[in-house]
């Protein structure tokens, strides 16, 4: 019954799958309404279409010789700059004369309004009113004149929006401070400022039947391997989705391994971060409206390559980077082992420390795996009820939880001590890495019932389950455990070496033009030159 | 793909039925069911067929945080008892006489009564060879009377009187290795045949209303069983002889004063030869670096003369033990120092005409010691107060 | 017996129904070959006989040939 | 015809050979003389490897001897394969259980890991081997450490006197080392295919492997003899008694959780292998189209099969001491050279340049 559930929801997953890859180009276009001639008519059918919305604006205006010519300015009121709108069409239109007194045809007049009134650089004719709605829907102004089939599109995008500011999710110490933000064109602008080559495309394309998000897909061609450019864009034209309101929408959707724990998109709120990986030749992916910037293909090594590291000098760059390793590991087994040492090998604690443990256990009602789960998932709470909180308030429900909540249970003899401590320990790893925190805790719980039926050996059986599933990851066809596993690309794994050592950027993921440098230089001390170093001495 | 996905779907599910059918947990133990086992003594037993075991064990102590609980705790131990046959038969029998089950693995030390120790020991530690629980490291002590009694010892240094044995032990191990007998040297030397396994004694006296546990000196085998004992300082002329000591004293006295040298470090390289008649000849070269800790007397002595003088003595002193624990090693024919293995290493064909009449062959041994003394550091001081100048 | 039993219905649940499917005759016989035998041998053990240790009777036919040590 | 077409780098090719050797070196109560003589054995498969690049074992058998011949012959090696991983994985289960589980049944750890090495096959080679250098890389730092806090214990008097067996013994432990450590390569030529290397590259990362593998085994034998010293033979596993002797103070002591970790790793890296060579090995015999859907049932034989080798690990010591050599070198030693002779005989491979 249960099983018969599972296989249902599965055949349907592969049977949509299955429609999703034979309907390939099957998006249903709107037949294109033709601008007519009649003014009254055409904004009639706009006032239909778009159902008398009081944000619609429309207004009317005359100009030419005598204020002859009816003009009427289409736009949605919010979206557009009231300067721009005034500046660029409204003055120069009511205020241009004929050169010649003769009166431009009908149909010429609209490029000649393009060509010689209008004061705006961005400017573009159409022919039909579905454009006419989707240009204004996204900010533009539509100008129609009375008696002509066309109509001119001015921009005048200008709503409200976040300045660029700190990001909230990674913070530095040093390195830049600015973030992405809601707006589509300042995020490109702030990745093309960073990266200004003639090699770096932006490709526009419009996703979500209802919500029509702008998506604009960025890489540098020559360096980007093209196989990940065209996977993430086949998978993109494959979406069938009706909305996209952040970028997590898209990455469920071209994720290589939905079901896994581990996600294999990446995603940053900072430009530098996203610039560096574009130069190591990925592929982002900026969605309108949410400063969160996705990355394709990503690495498992990714969430333990902070930007920080490449500001700090190599050595302790390492270090910390090493720390977040064993921080990772702890988050994920820490409690597993606390529960196999305790309650499977006891022998394997110096005898000291199994004193003081077993003091600590007396008396606790608990098995030690219920002890741990409590714990855990009070934490989860507190952490979930921090988060969602306004923050004066989220510090409190933490200090509440953590101090009072854990000291009154060890005191009263709930919980023992070790295993606050331990689930204290894990849960403050886990904050070292925040990508991973998601598959963190889930493989937490996992390890957790394995090591407390099998204890180590189940321990050691989930970590060789977890390597085999990691090993099978690919991302965009990149193995996922790069890095690790293989014996490439380690000048930026586990240790991160000088910048000046990393000559080569990280294969199949870079394709085509893989230097960074032709060599390999050292820094070299002032007012020595490499003929210096000549071991011979021969300049005499 | 629909039979993938299905695959997928069913080994997980495979998996979890085996998680959920299969496994009950058998090596789950929770602290809280445990005894954990500091210490066992192994006693001769009224009854000739059996023994009395005792197993020492400490008690948790339930962790009540009101501040009002102040008076100590008196049991920090607890002791079980019983009589049987076999090591087995008594832990069966602890464990289902007791609401917890004992768990070996922390065992610190393994002690014997004298008098079972001169029965022999041999058939009780198979148990603690074979059982997984129990580890090689446990120490092996022989207890001058009764083993319980060691363990029921109350202490002032240490709460549990196994983990105290152990920590001597151990620090006395700083000094050479060859006080920390564990199981596996005991065997190790069992095994060589020829050589007499050593074993610490300890001493269990009475002190007011506490005990105090003391190492008197150390145990000699042949074999299995215990045969005599090595006073501490025939220990120390013991350990000296077989090399790497450190921070040990010498004690000597003379009637022109009295000196306590502290060894810095001590060599003894061991030179084995067959003699022409077919005996067996040993050249111990002891090789050492001494410090002064304590000069008392002297006065007579001038500076220039007292170090040669120092020297001179320590060496004799060194010499002096090696030998008399060396005759009474002889007087037992037994083989602690492993000489037998030494020949057997350097003469391996020789030796198995040897191996059979080694008593005799060890009762002959010509033993000659050199003992070579440096004295670079003086302490703080260079002088004893009074000395004359020159 | 019955988690046995379970097993290899499982098996023969996710393995050998697409090979049917797909009509890979070799593959079929390849699969019943293998699974014939561990069915054989475990539902062997799993009932209590004992099934004699092919390395040890190896080991009997070596000997009385001479090659041992 | 090729079953798995994933290809294989050279380097992970050299640290599966060395993980392969390495994972021997643990068990190894019965390994006492270890020579450098043993690498005659990977010029021999190095041979076989340069000769017939793109053919696996069987193929090769197949090319030969008649088809007929050498399917008989490939058959045995399948059984061979089988037996092997079968004897690995009774391996596992009864030292795991005596490392970690000690009243656990067998079973119960057999066959969970069994569905973890399932998973691990059926991604094929390049999965199973791309742990390899990691792998190797733990292993070794296990082994300095290990190596490093025993260093007070050592006496290197235990070594003495060198040379003191009879020359049977000897003869029996060069034996023994050369089938069960490094015979065992013979699996190796199942992969060829797979990977792709020049004649000098395929003889670089064979020997660089097979050195690592055997440094290895020379440091576990020097470290647990020197340790151990004359007590080394009574103890079923003298690595495990090696790490539990480990004492520096309280808190560095009882770090025999190291050699579970070695051991639990580096067996499931043969097992995975040679799990994987006898699925592979069945399916290029029946010429399937697919191994993936052989994976589960062959691992149920192999399950079943396991616990009929041995009845206690006693007989197994006492087998793989006396019988077991014997019986691998047909497999091992026999069987490559005679087909490297017959094969140089007829003059194959056909229209080829080797």
């Amino acid at each position: 019954m249960f099983f018969e559930f599972f296989v249902r929801k599965i055949k349907f997953l592969n049977h949509y799958r299955n429609y999703q890859q034979n309907n390939t180009e099957n998006t249903i276009k709107e037949r294109p309404i033709k601008i007519k001639k009649q003014l009254r008519e055409n904004l009639d059918s706009l006032k239909t279409i778009l159902g008398n919305s009081s944000d619609l604006k429309i207004h009317p205006f005359r100009f030419g010789a005598n204020s002859s010519i009816a003009g009427v300015l289409v736009f949605i009121d919010g979206l557009v700059d009231n300067a721009t709108l005034t500046n660029a069409i409204l003055r120069p239109v009511q205020s241009w004369q004929f050169k010649d007194n003769s009166f431009p045809l009908e149909d010429e007049l609209i490029s000649v309004l393009e060509q010689e009134a209008l004061c705006a650089g961005d400017v573009e004719i159409v022919k039909s009113l579905s454009d006419v709605i989707s240009n204004c829907l996204s900010g533009n102004t539509a100008l129609l004149v009375d008696g002509c089939v066309s109509g001119l599109i001015v921009n005048t995008k200008g709503w409200d929006k976040r300045n660029v500011t700190e990001p909230n999710s990674e913070t530095v110490v040093r390195g830049p401070r600015e973030g992405f933000t809601e707006n589509l064109r300042t995020n490109t602008a702030l990745i093309r400022r960073k990266i200004s080559n003639k090699q770096l495309r932006v490709e526009n394309m419009i996703l979500g039947q209802k919500t029509r998000t702008n998506v604009c897909l960025m890489y540098l061609s020559g360096v980007v391997n093209m196989k990940v450019v065209e996977a993430v864009k086949y998978r993109i034209k494959h979406m069938d989705v009706d909305s996209i309101l952040e970028s997590g929408y898209i990455e469920e959707y071209i994720e290589d391994a939905p079901f896994s724990p581990f996600g294999t998109v990446g995603y940053s709120e900072k430009p530098d971060v996203v610039a560096a990986r574009i130069l190591e030749g990925r592929t982002a992916i900026v969605v309108d409206g949410t400063p969160f910037v996705l990355t394709a293909p990503m690495l498992f090594i990714e969430s333990f390559q902070t930007a920080e590291d490449y500001y700090m000098r190599p050595l302790y760059a390492s270090i910390t980077r090493i720390l977040r390793f064993i921080a990772y590991f702890i988050t994920v087994f820490g409690p597993s082992i606390y529960i196999a040492l305790t309650a499977f090998h006891q022998e394997l604690l110096p005898t000291t420390l199994l004193f003081t443990i077993a003091n600590a256990r007396e008396g606790t009602p608990f098995p030690v795996f219920i002890e741990a789960m409590i714990m855990i998932f009070a934490f989860e709470i507190l952490r979930e009820g921090g988060i969602r909180l306004p923050r004066p308030v989220g510090q409190a429900v933490s200090i509440v939880g953590a101090l009072i909540m854990g000291d009154a249970a060890v005191s009263a003899g709930l919980v023992g001590a070790p295993v606050v401590i331990t689930v204290a320990i894990t849960a403050v790893a886990g904050f070292l890495v925040p990508m991973q925190n998601e598959s963190g805790s889930i493989l937490r719980v996992v390890m957790m019932v394995l090591a407390s039926f099998l204890g180590w050996y189940g321990i050691s059986m989930g970590f060789l389950a977890l390597l085999i599933h990691l090993g099978s990851l690919t991302s965009f066809g990149v193995p996922y455990f790069d890095g690790f596993a293989w014996t490439r690309n380690l000048q930026d794994s586990v240790v991160r070496m000088p910048l000046w050592t990393m000559v080569k950027r990280p294969k199949d993921i870079a394709q085509g033009d893989t230097t960074r440098t032709h060599f390999f230089i050292p820094p070299l001390r002032p007012y020595e030159t490499q003929d210096e170093d000549d071991p011979e001495g021969e300049r005499q | 793909m629909i039979p993938r996905r299905f695959r997928l779907l069913a080994v997980f599910l495979l998996s979890l039925l085996l998680m959920i059918f299969l496994s009950g947990c058998w090596d789950e133990h929770e602290l809280h069911t445990l005894f954990i086992v500091t210490g066992v003594a192994l006693d001769e037993s009224d009854d000739p067929e059996k023994m009395d075991i005792t197993v020492q064990i400490a008690k948790s102590q339930s962790k009540s945080s009101r501040s009002g609980d102040t008076e100590p705790q008196e049991n920090y131990i607890i002791l079980l008892k019983n009589k049987s046959g076999t090591m087995m038969e008594g832990l069966m029998e602890f464990n289902r006489d007791s609401s917890r089950t004992l768990m070996l693995n922390h065992n610190q030390v393994l002690l014997f009564g004298s008098s079972l120790a001169k029965q022999g020991i041999k058939d009780h530690i198979d148990l603690f060879m074979r059982d997984q629980d129990s580890r090689m490291e446990v120490l092996m002590i022989v207890v001058d009377g009764r083993g319980e009694e060691a363990l029921a010892a109350k202490l002032s240094q240490d709460r549990i009187s196994g983990m105290f044995i152990s920590r001597v032990i151990r620090t006395m191990s700083s000094v050479s290795s060859y006080y920390q007998v564990r199981m596996l040297d005991f065997v190790s030397r069992l095994l060589e045949e020829t050589t007499s396994p050593v074993v610490p004694i300890v001493t269990v006296t009475k002190k007011g209303k506490m005990e105090e546990i003391k190492i008197t000196g150390m145990a000699v085998f042949k074999g299995d069983k215990m045969i005599d004992r090595l006073s501490n300082d025939e220990t120390l002329g013991y350990i000296w002889a077989m090399g790497d000591v450190k921070h040990c004293n010498v004690v000597t006295s003379t009637e022109v004063g009295k000196a306590v040298f502290q060894i810095i470090k001590l060599d003894c390289k061991r030179d084995v030869k067959i003699r022409q008649d077919g005996g067996i000849g040993v050249k111990l070269s002891v090789n050492t670096t001494l410090s002064v800790g304590e000069i008392s007397g002297f006065s007579e002595t001038t500076s220039e003369e007292l170090m040669p003088y120092l020297v001179k003595i320590a060496q004799e002193e060194i010499k002096r033990k090696i030998m008399n624990s060396f005759e009474t090693a002889r007087r037992l024919n037994a083989d602690i120092y492993g000489f037998g293995t030494s020949v057997y290493r350097k003469y391996p064909k020789e030796w198995k005409s040897m191996k059979d009449s080694w008593d005799e062959i060890f009762s002959d041994i010509e033993l000659n010691v050199q003992v070579k003394a440096h004295i670079p550091v003086t302490g703080q001081i260079t002088q004893p107060l009074g000395i004359k100048e020159e | 017996m019955v988690l046995v039993l379970i097993g290899f219905t499982l098996i023969v649940l996710i393995d050998l129904v697409p090979l049917i499917r797909k009509h890979l005759g070799h593959d079929i016989i390849a699969f019943l070959l293998l699974f014939i035998l561990g069915l054989t041998i475990s539902i062997l053990e799993v009932s209590g006989v004992e099934v004699p240790s092919i390395m040890l009777l190896l080991g009997d036919v070596l000997k009385s040939l001479g090659m041992s040590y | 015809m090729r079953i798995d077409k994933a290809q294989i780098p050279g380097v992970q090719f050299m640290f599966t050979v060395t993980c392969f050797i390495q994972s021997s070196s643990l068990l190894t109560a019965f390994l006492s003389e270890i020579t450098k003589q043993d690498s005659w054995l990977a010029v021999l498969y190095r041979t076989l490897m340069v000769m017939f690049p793109d053919y696996n074992l069987i193929q090769i058998l197949e090319e030969v001897y008649s088809p007929v011949v050498g399917k008989t012959i490939g058959i045995s090696y399948a059984w061979f394969f089988i037996t092997l991983t079968a004897l690995n994985l009774s391996d596992m289960g009864s030292f795991s259980k005596l490392t970690l589980m000690k009243r656990t049944p067998d079973v119960v750890l057999i066959v969970t890991c069994m569905l973890v090495m399932a998973w691990a096959v059926k991604y094929g080679i390049r999965l199973i081997t791309q742990y390899s250098a990691l792998f190797v890389f733990v292993a070794f730092s296990i082994l300095i450490a290990s190596v490093l806090l025993v260093l007070n214990q050592i006496n290197l008097q235990n070594f003495l006197p060198m040379f003191d067996l009879p020359a049977i013994k000897y003869v029996q432990g060069t034996h023994i080392i050369s089938t069960i450590p490094f015979g065992e390569l013979v699996t190796l030529l199942m992969i060829t295919p797979n990977v792709k290397l020049t004649r000098r590259d395929t003889t670089k990362y064979l020997f660089g492997g097979f050195t690592l593998g055997w440094i290895t085994v020379l440091v576990v034998i020097s470290r647990d003899i020197a340790v151990l010293g004359n007590t080394l033979p009574i103890f079923t596993l003298p690595t495990l008694v090696t790490l539990r002797l480990v004492n520096l103070g309280e808190a560095l002591s009882r770090v025999e959780i190291l050699f579970a970790i070695m051991l639990i790793m580096l067996l499931f890296f043969k097992i995975t292998f040679l799990y994987y060579v006898s699925v592979i090995t069945v399916a290029q015999i029946m010429k399937t189209k697919s191994y993936r859907h052989l994976i589960l049932t062959a691992g149920a034989l192999i399950t079943a099969y396991s616990f009929t080798l041995y009845p206690s690990p006693l007989h197994h010591a006492a087998s793989a001491k006396e019988i077991t050599p014997i019986l691998w070198t047909f497999f091992e030693i026999l069987m490559p050279l005679l087909t490297f002779v017959i094969a140089k005989l007829r003059k194959l491979p056909r229209g080829k340049e080797v």
